[in-house]
């Protein structure tokens, strides 16, 4: 990577995002089957890399964004701790949510990745609510949500377009259709002659379609999208077609158990973002492919270092069990608290 | 000290917390229509206007998760329901995220979102506009559940809420609305947790919260004339729950009796035998008594209405069948026909 | 009336129903003021009768038909028991839920009124779970379920749609748009530039939009609509626009505490459906004036009638409170079931 | 007789009342798929096909209202959820209009739904996959909610839920389903409300249901090697609850523990506790100990994991207390290390 500029090119920072997330995602895919230290179900991204690389780029750092349960991708796109992830991962106290939260419930504060969530479509409502609070403050930061075709089955979906509509709030819906919920295909679940971009429309919400395998596509209109919110345009939805190469939840292929042919995971493997990318910027950046080995030895590196830590770390204290269940609050039995409530008893 | 109403209390702490808090905002279906909630969002929306006290489709579940979501980004929202059987539609926000956010995602900060529920007592509401599901959240760790009887407890735990860190429900039973106390002036908050002794008493302690204090009072007025002593314990918070007032005064009194809008399985009542069982197994001389509605839905038609509400005769009842002295109640129920007079809201 | 011709013509009918709706409703609100013995929220479909008359004509009688909170009109249309509905606003046991109920749960099996319910959408599901019933066992039956502008914004109603598109369940949403729910206009609510129609279609449903004061026109979408559904062409949706005169809940008038300006309830009275209808029928039958005035008569004097049985009739007994939670079953604790028990516990 | 697991015995029953009972039809997000809900669907829908075991949208509230809608028109709908967690967002339908329905209609007919949720304790699940909220749906009249703990129980009380006319929640520990057992071959129906005494003993009373019930058999065997006789009581099912096994256990020991995985306030163990104060209030010669998890959500972390799920150590330290013989439990816990060998499901 010696040769790598200094100030990089932001295509090709595009392809080295997204080369990061597949090295890390890959490598922890692997520990994860191997190893078992990753107690947590975990939900790669990988093959859908494009996305929340793209549209993460189009967004500032104070914009906040908000995932389901498939979340390294977009936390590690926003710039979240790698570190932190890994041990959150692991259990560890060390990680993003001190290992209370698992893969599905990342959260950088630091980095205004805002959380992640496990309970499908929960967090494009909480997305909204957040642009509801911008706009309410006056402040132009913009709120973006990822979520997969299936959470847009979900009645908040609809009623988030409605609500963010009707006050033109600012926040980006990114839905990652791969075609799958689980192992159920979409012609399964939604009907026919139908689009999801269509019924976002249909609720006042300027949307657009996307090739989710092509990054550079998927952060013109991530940069559209989020002025346009921004610029008091209201809310936009964005689907971007792509596939989920591995399990639903796991770190086996989309082929195993017969969920799926091998046919057509391989179809989509040769549609691979990161391969795409890398064959638009050959013309004009031919060390692209030096610099993705480059990368890949680098990110390898960098994710097998987090593991190493993150395994070495320690467990969260069992005397500290329930901490975080309520935020501190003035011990309600203290003499103050009982004076003040004798006072108001003797009030009445 | 002043007299006001609880719903007017409520207006009260609504509108001197939003003056010194500029983060307190109000989403609600109807907020800012001519009956305002009861009249609890009137002069919020009078005096704040649209961009703070905002009516919302009906969406209950979005607007839970709209509130969480605003609550994580530095405001401060007041979610109402003018029934809080429609909270079922937005348990999934408050119960699985809500709740659980500051656990869940380490200890980085809590969602201060405070969510209002009417308990829709009167007028043949029927079984879907009657329930009182504060045992429901309070099952939740991570949840605050309060249900304020008095007009001071209406406005100082509204106040707590508005101003503690953690999702609180607060209940309020419609009954309660017209009812006059003196409340403060200044916005002091009711700490969480904290039961009070509505009444003292030496024979049989009366556990009760929201409306059914106030049948727990008046039964014990009836009772104190035939030389019966009650003590009736408001506990006021449900989660945190004030286990202590309830174990002081069993074990000097040695007779139970729970009273909720609520049914007595796995509810309130339930909860409230459990802390003595697990805390004082040798104090009680009876049975504890639950007094609550028939296990069955909330029918419209008036007698049978009259008769699942639970009041002060039921209490009587159990107070009397705990002291060995029979069945005799307050008197018999008033005429089978509805009063005239009636004007709404429904 | 006696020169009502014997077999009386269906549009002619179509008055005739809505007359004697109104005047039902009329009746009803003014003894519920005045008596008080009602005592159960009651929503008037006042200035709205058409769509459910026009959309139950359309149906036939082995069609089943949902409602919401405004529940009178479409159980009427219906072909339900105007006693057992009238005893039970009044909480008696020849209610027609015996009083359990109320207003907005009313219920009439004989005649296929399959229940009102006053939770905003949920008839909307079960309608449609409805379908499926017959769509899985093979009956040409259809579902319709009746909601207003408001019950849209539930979530359930984009969830319904999207299931009965995938399925081609033979229901039919019916809107009542009558521009407000409780006191909030409809653009308070919903984005403007928008319809429900169009996300109704967005769903993959057939939709359709209707004059809502316009029986003729009502009835004649309906049977589209049901002949569409019943032959296997999927669900359908009518958005029929009208206009409640009363207040929301109770008897009072949609200006009273100034709610709505007395002008824009004028301008809909104005447009009265029975008005309407009875202009356009008046060139092809002069007699129609004569034939509503001698149904006025006759309806108050049933709905007289009906008021003053219920208002004699017995009360539920206080022994019956808890009867129908639950269905018959043997008493777990007989000794039969113990025996039963044992044996299973053996076993282990 | 012959032995299956649990889900074997949960696939047998269903695969035999669909082919008795025409009418009975599987919804489920992924009911057809490769997993088909932990092997408890995968029978059903290679009889069946998709006519009858119908994968549906990602849409739990108008899938629980579809499920009423079906019921009340012939069928008998069995909704399945691979997580009992998200029964919150079908709760509107389910406790506001099935558990109502027969009553609130004037008792024309009821609601036979069937609804399964899973309990999905295991590899770090997290606060929103943990959790039973089987106390939840019991609260409210109209309900029957059991959470069978043996295989036999499994089939016997889903073939009884399947021909109940009577909306039915059953929750089902995912811990349990490995778990083999003697289970007959006719599909029996085991009544609800009917506990067990699944180990008799006449020291401690050890209520539990569902997975609690082996923590409390392992507890039992445990003490039992200190001489201790512990009567180990599977209630079966939360709604009708067998007050009566309950209170005749306690009557002899005197001493009750309630094992439940959910949490105590509001729950299971509490109303347990409260049956107990409310028929017997002499016969506790000692407090009563609820095993259920800590106060807070479930944390993913393995140590902390392990702690939290209350478990059969937790029964035997509450019961040494109870005998006023200190805190010794079973061990040490396990090495803090998850093992080897785990391949999913997640
Ligand atoms: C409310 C809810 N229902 C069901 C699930 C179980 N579930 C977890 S992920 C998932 C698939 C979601 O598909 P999609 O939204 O397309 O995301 P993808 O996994 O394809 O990225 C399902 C059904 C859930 N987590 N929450
Ligand atoms: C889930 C739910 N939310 C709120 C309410 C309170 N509510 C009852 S009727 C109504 C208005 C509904 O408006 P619409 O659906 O347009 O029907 P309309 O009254 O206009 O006929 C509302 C908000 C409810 N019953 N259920
Ligand atoms: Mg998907
Ligand atoms: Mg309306």
């Amino acid at each position: 990577m010696s040769d790598l500029p200094a100030e990089i090119d932001p295509d090709v920072d595009l392809v080295r995002a997204m080369v990061r997330i597949r090295r890390i995602e890959e490598t922890l895919a692997d520990h994860y089957r191997d190893e078992q230290q990753m107690r947590t179900p975990t939900h790669f991204s990988i093959g859908q890399e494009a996305t929340p690389v793209g549209m993460c780029a189009a967004a500032e750092p104070d914009d906040v964004v908000y995932a389901g349960h498939r979340s390294h991708a977009p936390y590690l796109a926003k710039g979240g701790d790698l570190p932190a992830m890994v041990a959150e991962l692991h259990g560890k106290e060390a990680g993003c949510a001190r290992g209370r939260g698992g893969s599905v419930h990342l959260i950088d504060p630091a980095a205004n990745f805002a959380g992640s969530a496990a309970i499908l479509g929960e967090m494009i409502s909480v997305a909204t609510g957040a642009a509801l609070a911008f706009h309410v403050t006056g402040r132009t930061t913009v709120a973006l949500t990822f979520f997969g075709d299936g959470a847009t089955e979900e009645g908040v979906f609809a009623e988030s377009l409605n609500l963010a509509a009707l006050h033109r709030l600012p926040v980006v819906f990114v839905c990652e259709n791969n075609g799958y919920s689980v192992a159920s295909p979409l012609r399964q679940r939604q009907p026919g002659g139908t689009s999801i971009t269509a019924r976002a429309a249909a609720h006042g919400v300027h949307a657009l379609e996307v090739d989710g395998n092509d990054v550079f596509a998927i952060r013109d209109v991530g940069r559209a999208a989020v002025a346009r919110a921004r610029a008091g345009g209201g809310p936009v939805f964005v689907e971007s077609h792509t596939y989920r190469w591995r399990e639903h939840v796991g770190p086996g292929w989309g082929y195993d158990h017969g969920q799926r042919t091998r046919a057509e995971v391989d179809s989509w493997i040769a549609r691979c973002p990161i391969r795409r990318a890398v064959e638009t910027l050959r013309g004009v950046e031919p060390r692209i492919d030096d610099w993705v080995r480059g990368w890949e030895a680098e990110y390898t590196a960098e994710i097998q270092q987090a593991i190493r830590r993150a395994k070495a770390a320690p467990w969260p204290g069992f005397s500290e069990l329930t901490r975080g269940t309520y935020g501190a609050a003035p011990d309600p039995r203290t003499e103050e608290a009982h004076a003040h409530a004798d006072v108001l008893a003797g009030d009445q | 000290m002043r007299t006001l109403t609880y719903s007017q209390a409520i207006s009260e702490a609504t509108v001197q917390c939003m003056t010194d808090d500029p983060r307190i905002i109000v989403l609600g279906e109807g907020v800012d229509d001519h009956k305002g909630i009861f009249g609890t969002t009137t002069q919020a929306y009078a005096s704040f206007g649209a961009q703070r006290v905002i009516d919302v489709p009906n969406s209950e579940n979005a607007c839970a998760g709209v509130a969480i979501g605003a609550a994580t980004n530095g405001l401060r929202p007041m979610v109402v329901h003018t029934r809080a059987d429609f909270l079922f539609l937005a348990m999934d926000a408050m119960v699985n995220l809500a709740a659980k956010w500051r656990y869940m995602y380490g200890d980085h900060g809590g969602v201060p979102v405070v969510t209002r529920g009417v308990v829709g007592r009167g007028w043949g509401q029927g079984a879907t506009h009657s329930q009182s599901p504060h045992a429901t959240f309070a099952h939740y760790p991570g949840m605050v559940v309060a249900a304020p009887a008095s007009p001071a407890d209406a406005k100082g735990l509204l106040v707590q809420a508005l101003r503690s860190g953690d999702p609180t429900v607060l209940i309020e039973n419609r009954g309660l609305y017209p009812r006059e106390g003196e409340v403060g002036l200044e916005p002091l908050p009711v700490p969480f947790g904290v039961g009070r002794i509505v009444r003292p008493g030496n024979d049989i302690t009366v556990v009760a919260v929201s409306l059914m204090v106030y049948e727990a009072e008046s039964a014990a007025r009836h009772l104190a004339e035939q030389g019966i002593s009650v003590e009736v314990v408001d506990v006021r918070c449900l989660r945190p729950l004030d286990d202590a007032i309830i174990c002081e005064s069993v074990a000097r009194t040695g007779r139970l009796v729970v009273a909720d809008t609520s049914w007595a399985r796995y509810g309130f009542a339930a909860e409230v035998a459990a802390v003595v069982a697990e805390n004082l197994p040798g104090a009680l001389r009876e049975p504890v008594r639950r007094v609550t509605p028939p296990d069955c839905p909330a029918p419209v038609s008036w007698p049978l209405e009259e008769a699942w509400n639970p009041g002060a005769d039921a209490i009587v009842r159990a107070c009397l069948e705990l002291l060995g002295l029979g069945r005799n109640g307050i008197g018999p129920p008033e005429s089978a026909q509805p009063a005239l007079g009636f004007d709404g809201p429904y």
